[in-house]
């Protein structure tokens, strides 16, 4: 494993910043942290670059122990949520900063300055100031900047956060490209679900300090460990079975202490009685709301006075609000307090427990 | 125990990240102690070579406390005006464009620059009810030179520069959304002032305020000409302090020092703990 | 110190001579005297370096360190104060003629042109109206003196009736307009902001103001005044610190010299020379009664008496 | 409509204040000083003490700038850029010269230094003079303008936060190097702002200054000194002549500062 | 009409920051002003609200002109876009200003106020300092101020541009919820075509301080009236037909001069030789990118040098990169300088043009 943390724990006066964190990191990798605000995505980082030291555990890059290497000797690329530009410096002199500390030869560092602008397609722009740049563009600099020492780690906290919706969406498939082009190992913080699972080859949830589950995106998305996950990844109905227990077709068995997550595309939606098989699992539903989304509608329906969403393609046949349609639900996530599992509709299938 | 705090401290000067802390604790430390700290402390070395009996009798003395009482009045009054008129002034210069701005706005630290006595004389000259703008008050019945209002008036000489500039900075980067967003509610230009405006500044003109107050109270080259010094009506605390060397008592005059020194650090801390309750509400 | 080093240089010699305020002019001509005189008798330079401030910052800078090597102060007063700081050598006083001092002042009135008040005498000062103008006394040495004067003439007026005394002077000082805190500040308000209709102040201060403004004012000698004198002395430890004791002490006793004394008087300080002083008999009123501070006990005394916190000045006030 | 009757007003009153309470002095001070004419003026200017005590407002002037920008310098970047347990309590010790009376500051050094004062053995077992000599009035100028400096920059390194310092301390750069490369280039305008104050009030310290110089002409008088003793001997107009020096010195720095200003915000921008 | 802009200009300087702007706005409609950054929106806005005094031009809000009515007079709401919310007020004061400042009567106030925070479900939190107040719930109370006054027009100015991404989403169809509960006339503005599509009823698309048009999201998404919107609108491929001409199936009839935009839902991809009809239609393609975007998959295809998008159901079957697949285009948006239309597939219908 490339970068190793070991039972880090992290106290801010008696808050627990990071508890018990433990998580590998293959060479090569780009790994999304991803959490909501103020679970301590910003910590790991910084305790992995060395601008915070954890209070216990330990951390290791390349198999060697560095929590007591300084910061500036650890080899690691950090870039910084505002990028923290320098802002009386040019372009050229920003990227070439972290090689004249290095004394590299001028020409040396002239040479790989302009490898690395011509790399992020910046040319002719090497005597901007950060003023004078967009905010992708400084993006792009800031990344250059600390990728010109070759470091052997790289770190991002938040890098798209300050940028407009249209660029961030640019940027996403840029910095992926560019991080496989050079081949470092890479973690980036974010709090955007959907940017994670865009960009990272594997993803690692963070709640209040701890980890809560590390995998490819579609992994997590599939198979959430943990309710915290089932939760926040994905655009779920969250299906409480209490009291006036309302039973699903095929799903009896979710017992009443336990709650359940309907993803949208577990749900399909067919015209009233154009369903082909497993009609028997079918509910029936009166369409709440559509939505258009761009390049699909997103229609609310209700079933047993459960509100569904699924998606529908805009090339699929027209339903309108009020009207009664065939709701299919393939599957969904039960859990209660510790556990999660994918149950399938029994209706639909014989085998229908998969436990994770 | 020992080792441990040893420990505890190796690593937290190894968690600064940033180069320079101990150079900088120790330049800052050793000049703020030579410069500062061990002439200050004498005052409560020769404080403390009287007892406490004698130490109240002196501060508590009649003239003394009505020394007190007229410095922390017209510093007091001064200060005031110096808040309300500061205001003004660093509005106008941030936010109106007139033909002598920036004169007027390069006058502003005048004061600092003029020697205290020169301002002193200047102003006693000015203002006696034979000069160029007292004898315009005296026929109005007004005497300025010579009195509390003297002396409030060379006050705001000293103070004025204070105020201005605390509350310049703030006024140019405050967003004016604020008032726009006052403006579409329906509040007019008076309501959006006091309602609005004024609590973003009010921080900074309690800064120039605070420091126009402390200022004005131990000032004495430039208010001691324009002061009658008439014992219980215009004699000022720092003219008391210099009565008391002239006298040749020292523990006297450190003793009306260390109380007015307590004074203006009540005041300054006052100020301080006003402002981190303001930042507690703004900036959670 | 490093400044003095000149001393081993038998060619010049440096001394420093830290004075009161109006002297300045005088010392500037007297030490270009000396100079010359000294030159003669020696063939060596004398650098002489002025200092001058109100008369008790002066002594309270020389006994917390400036380094005077003599002193011309105003009062009597203030040398002694220096001495009892272990400076000056017991017995200053007698060291030179004429109780050391070499030349003499007293107070007078200023009055504007035409003396529009009448102004004669003390007693003129306590009539209703009349605004005078005179420092504080717990401020200024100098205005010690203006208000011994007032006592004096009161004391004589009520032949030592104190409470008399007492709401004589009382009154007098219910008249004050404006209580500066040094002689100097007060003649500001009188002669330049034209505050009051008479100062009280000193002789040579008050020719100076005439000199510069004959139209605007006139003097009025009271019929009783004080002799105030000035007084000067070799300030010991330091002299022979720097190894100028027989230049200071030299310095000082030239002060006696006819031609200083003519300068003395030629600056409107009356000189100590009973002969000399008749050859400014057209200038000074010499017909004034002066009393001496002796008749008042002594400068300390006369400082416990009036000057001291809760004494007879703030009483004054405090009622 | 209203508005510009606001904004008339508010314009008028402000000049009105600044003419009343700061022009019209200054224009006295120049009106007095001519006023036994341009001979005398001159006379008084090229004075020779008038020149030395000029020079040793000067060193003063300089030596307070130095130091305090020195030390500006280290304290602002202590209290910007570390989070440390006492650092509320330094600032506020940083500010106390503001809060005390230029009598009290001249006062304290005499208590130490002076002949009663408890250094005084060791100073003259060195054969050292501080007060009465030209170290205490530099001394005394430093204390008054002490938070001038750290005060103008503090508030812009805060404002900049530490990230592009951290940026560069990860790259391995040194400190001397973040601070000339990185942050300085940050404070540059508010610095020289800083030290144009801090000179402009230097210059015209009077208070502190007094209490320990001694006034021996032609060594421990500063200008404003000098003026003060001519004043005391009854030289009006010379004293007000000096002071012209002074008030022009003033209005240079002054505008120098304007220009600084305008500089420093077009560099902001 | 309700809102009516006619002929505005504005110059900022030398810079036409609203050139000859002219639109009309029904009673009750929530609509989105949507552009590129610099496009004039903020603008418009600020005009309508007051706070900008256009060049030349009229607007009219109900039948009156008010282009000379003082802002304060003209009965808008107006929301920042960082909200503005006065730092040293409580909720319930910020709430309260419009109403003091009208002078009423205070219960009324305190039961106004009181209602407004519980429409905006901050109850219990009237005490806190906006500080204290996360994003999305300081967005609220911007909302609650500027309706209290119960104004006839609300503007808002990037309403959501300073929230998270995950509080942005419930944000949205929260205001659309609200807006229509209080069924005030509201023009918002927007640089997202995402947000401005699922929360407008109808959309102003401006460009260069020029309105490119004006629709429902579906009529600007189905039916693009400029180039400019086509490309802005929707994520796309651009294919130029220049010299090496590479046609498509179906679509040769393409001019030299013209492009071709082709949106994901445009294009369908099938497992090879699974086609069911059109199979005449059908190009065959590479594909060479998977990625997963949360409840779907994006496919890159490459079909004859040009690279497409297609959204692909998880519930599919799947494919791989470097498979060979078969890629329907139903239609594409053709356009040159100047006009646009939408160009069905010839090889699948006969009735090919469409001009809008
Ligand atoms: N220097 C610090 N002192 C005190 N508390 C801190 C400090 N740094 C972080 N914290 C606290 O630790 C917790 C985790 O902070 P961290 O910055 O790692 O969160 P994050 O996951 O990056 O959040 P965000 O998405 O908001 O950036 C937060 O509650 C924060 O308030
Ligand atoms: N007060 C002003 N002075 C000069 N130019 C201005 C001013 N306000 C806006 N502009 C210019 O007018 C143009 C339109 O600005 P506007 O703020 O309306 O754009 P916008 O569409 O809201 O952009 P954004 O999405 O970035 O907020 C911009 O180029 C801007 O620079
Ligand atoms: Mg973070
Ligand atoms: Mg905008």
């Amino acid at each position: 494993m490339y970068v190793e943390l070991k039972n880090i724990n992290k106290l801010f006066g008696n808050f627990k910043a990071s508890d018990n964190v433990n998580f590998e990191i293959e060479k090569g990798k780009l790994i999304g942290l991803l959490g909501p605000s103020g679970s301590g995505k910003t910590t790991i980082l910084r305790m992995i670059a060395g601008l915070e030291t954890p209070d216990s555990g330990d951390i290791f890059v390349d198999g060697i122990r560095i929590n007591d290497t300084p910061p500036s000797k650890r080899g690691i690329g950090f870039v910084f949520q505002n990028y923290a530009l320098f802002r009386y410096m040019s372009v050229f002199d920003n990227i070439a900063f972290g090689l004249q500390v290095q004394k590299q030869n001028k020409n040396y560092i002239k040479e790989r300055v302009l490898e690395l602008i011509k790399l992020i397609g910046l040319e002719g722009m090497e005597h901007r100031y950060p003023s004078q740049l967009s905010g992708g563009q400084r993006q792009r600099v800031a990344f250059a900047r600390a990728l010109a020492p070759s470091p052997h780690l790289l770190l991002l906290d938040e890098p798209f956060a300050a940028i407009d919706a249209k660029v961030r969406q640019e940027l996403r498939s840029w910095l992926r490209e560019m991080i496989e082009k050079v081949g470092v190992t890479s973690i980036f913080v974010t709090h955007d679900q959907e940017e994670a699972i865009e960009v990272a080859d594997e993803i690692i949830i963070t709640n209040r300090g701890k980890v809560e589950q590390k995998g490819t995106p579609i992994e997590i998305y599939k198979k959430p460990a943990t309710p915290f996950v089932a939760q926040f990844i994905g655009q779920s109905t969250v299906y409480e079975n209490n009291e006036d227990k309302i039973q699903l077709k095929g799903f009896e068995m979710i017992k009443s202490n336990e709650k359940a997550v309907i993803r949208p595309e577990f749900v399909q939606i067919t015209k009233l009685g154009k369903l082909k098989h497993y009609m028997s699992a079918a509910e029936e539903g009166i369409v709440e709301k559509i939505s258009f989304r761009g390049s699909y509608l997103e229609v609310n329906v209700k079933v047993k006075n459960i509100i569904l969403t699924s998606n529908r393609s805009l090339e699929d046949e027209m339903i309108e609000v009020g009207e009664i349609v065939n709701v299919q639900i393939y599957r969904l996530y039960v859990f209660n307090e510790n556990k999660t599992y994918l149950l399938e509709n029994s209706a639909m299938a014989d085998n229908n427990y998969i436990y994770i | 125990m020992k080792i441990n705090i040893n420990k505890r401290q190796k690593t937290m000067i190894k968690k600064r990240v940033i180069p320079g802390f101990g150079i900088s604790i120790g330049i800052t430390i050793t000049f703020l102690t030579l410069i500062v700290l061990i002439p200050i402390s004498s005052i409560a070395i020769y404080v403390s070579g009287i007892s406490l009996n004698e130490f109240i009798e002196i501060i508590t003395d009649k003239q003394v406390v009505s020394g007190y009482k007229v410095s922390f009045f017209c510093a007091l009054i001064a200060a005031l005006i110096n808040a309300i008129f500061g205001t003004i002034l660093a509005w106008v210069l941030v936010r109106y464009e007139f033909i002598g701005k920036r004169v007027l706005d390069g006058l502003i630290e005048l004061p600092f620059a003029l020697p205290t006595a020169v301002a002193g004389i200047t102003l006693t000259s000015l203002y006696s009810d034979k000069g160029w703008i007292g004898s315009i008050f005296a026929e109005a019945g007004i005497q300025i030179a010579y009195t509390k209002i003297g002396i409030i008036i060379a006050m705001i000489f000293i103070g004025i520069p204070f105020v201005v500039r605390s509350i310049q900075p703030v006024l140019e980067k405050m967003d004016t959304q604020y008032e726009e967003a006052a403006t579409m509610l329906g509040a007019n230009g008076h309501r959006i002032f006091f309602k609005v405006i004024l609590p973003e500044i009010f921080p900074a003109m309690l800064t120039g305020f605070g420091l126009a107050l402390a200022r004005g109270i131990g000032e004495y080259g430039s208010v001691v000409f324009i002061a009658g010094n008439m014992p219980y009506k215009t004699q000022i605390a720092p003219l008391l302090i210099m009565t008391k060397l002239e006298q040749f008592k020292y523990a006297d005059a450190t003793a009306i020092a260390l109380v007015m020194l307590v004074a203006s650090f009540i005041i300054l801390l006052l100020i301080n703990m006003i402002q981190s309750y303001v930042n507690k509400i703004t900036n959670n | 110190a490093s400044s003095k080093e000149s001393i081993n240089d038998s060619n010049t010699v440096e001394i420093t001579n830290v004075s009161y305020d109006p002297t300045r002019e005088f010392y500037e001509s007297y030490n270009n005297e000396f100079n010359t005189y000294w030159k003669e008798k020696t063939g060596q330079e004398v650098i002489v370096t002025q200092s001058h401030g109100g008369s008790g910052k002066q002594a309270r800078s020389v006994v917390e360190g400036n380094e005077a090597d003599v002193v011309t102060l105003a009062l009597a007063h203030d040398i002694t104060l220096i001495e009892e700081a272990g400076l000056i050598n017991e017995g200053w006083i007698n060291e030179f003629k004429e109780n050391s001092a070499p030349y003499t002042s007293t107070i007078v009135f200023l009055v504007r042109k035409g003396n529009p008040e009448n102004i004669k005498d003390w007693n003129d000062l306590v009539r209703d109206g009349v605004e005078v103008i005179t420092p504080n006394p717990k401020s200024s040495g100098g205005a010690r003196w203006n208000f011994l004067s007032a006592w004096a003439y009161a004391d004589n007026l009520y032949n030592g009736d104190e409470n008399k005394i007492k709401q004589f002077v009382s009154k007098l000082y219910k008249n004050v307009i404006v209580l500066d805190s040094g002689a100097r500040g007060a003649t500001t308000t009188f002669v330049e902001n034209g505050q009051g209709d008479v100062l009280i102040g000193w002789e040579n201060e008050a020719y100076l103001s005439v000199k510069e403004h004959p139209e605007e004012f006139e003097i009025i000698s009271p019929s009783i005044s004080v002799l105030a004198e000035p007084s000067v002395a070799v300030v010991d430890e330091v002299a022979e610190k720097n190894n100028t004791t027989e230049v200071a002490n030299e310095y000082i006793k030239y002060l006696y010299s006819d031609k200083a004394q003519r300068l003395a008087g030629e600056n409107y300080y009356r000189p100590s020379n009973k002969t000399i002083l008749q050859e400014f008999e057209n200038v000074f009123d010499l017909n004034i009664n002066m009393i001496k501070i002796e008749d008042f006990g002594g400068w300390s005394k006369a400082n416990k008496d009036f000057f001291e916190d809760e004494a007879i000045f703030d009483q004054i006030y405090s009622q | 409509m209203k508005n510009n009757a606001t904004k008339n007003i508010l314009i008028s009153i402000s000049i009105l204040f600044i003419t009343i309470m700061l022009v019209i002095p200054l224009i006295a001070v120049i009106i007095y000083s001519l006023q036994d004419g341009i001979e005398a003026y001159k006379i008084a200017i090229f004075d020779k003490y008038t020149i030395k005590a000029l020079q040793l407002t000067l060193l003063a002037t300089v030596s307070a700038v130095v130091i305090n920008t020195f030390f500006g310098i280290f304290a602002a970047w202590i209290i910007t850029k570390f989070s440390f347990r006492g650092k509320h309590f330094l600032t506020t010790l940083i500010d106390i010269p503001f809060a005390i009376s230029p009598v009290i500051a001249g006062l304290i050094y005499i208590l130490v230094f002076g002949r009663t004062g408890w250094a005084y053995d060791f100073l003259q077992a060195y054969d050292i003079k501080i007060v009465f000599a030209v170290p205490g009035i530099i001394l005394a100028t430093i204390f008054v303008t002490f938070p001038f400096v750290s005060r103008e920059i503090i508030p812009v390194l805060n404002a900049q936060g530490k990230d592009e310092e951290e940026a560069a301390a990860l790259m391995g750069a040194s400190g001397f190097k973040i601070f000339t490369k990185i942050t300085l280039p940050h404070i540059k305008w508010a610095l020289l702002y800083g030290i144009i104050l801090c000179t402009a009030r230097a210059m015209g310290e009077f208070g502190a200054v007094s209490v320990l110089s001694g006034h021996l002409r032609g060594k421990t008088n500063t200008l404003p000194l000098h003026i003060e003793m001519l004043y005391n001997e009854f030289q009006l107009s010379s004293a007000f002549a000096v002071s012209s020096i002074l008030v022009i010195m003033a209005v240079i720095i002054l505008i120098l500062r304007t220009i600084v200003e305008y500089k420093g915000k077009k560099a902001g921008e």
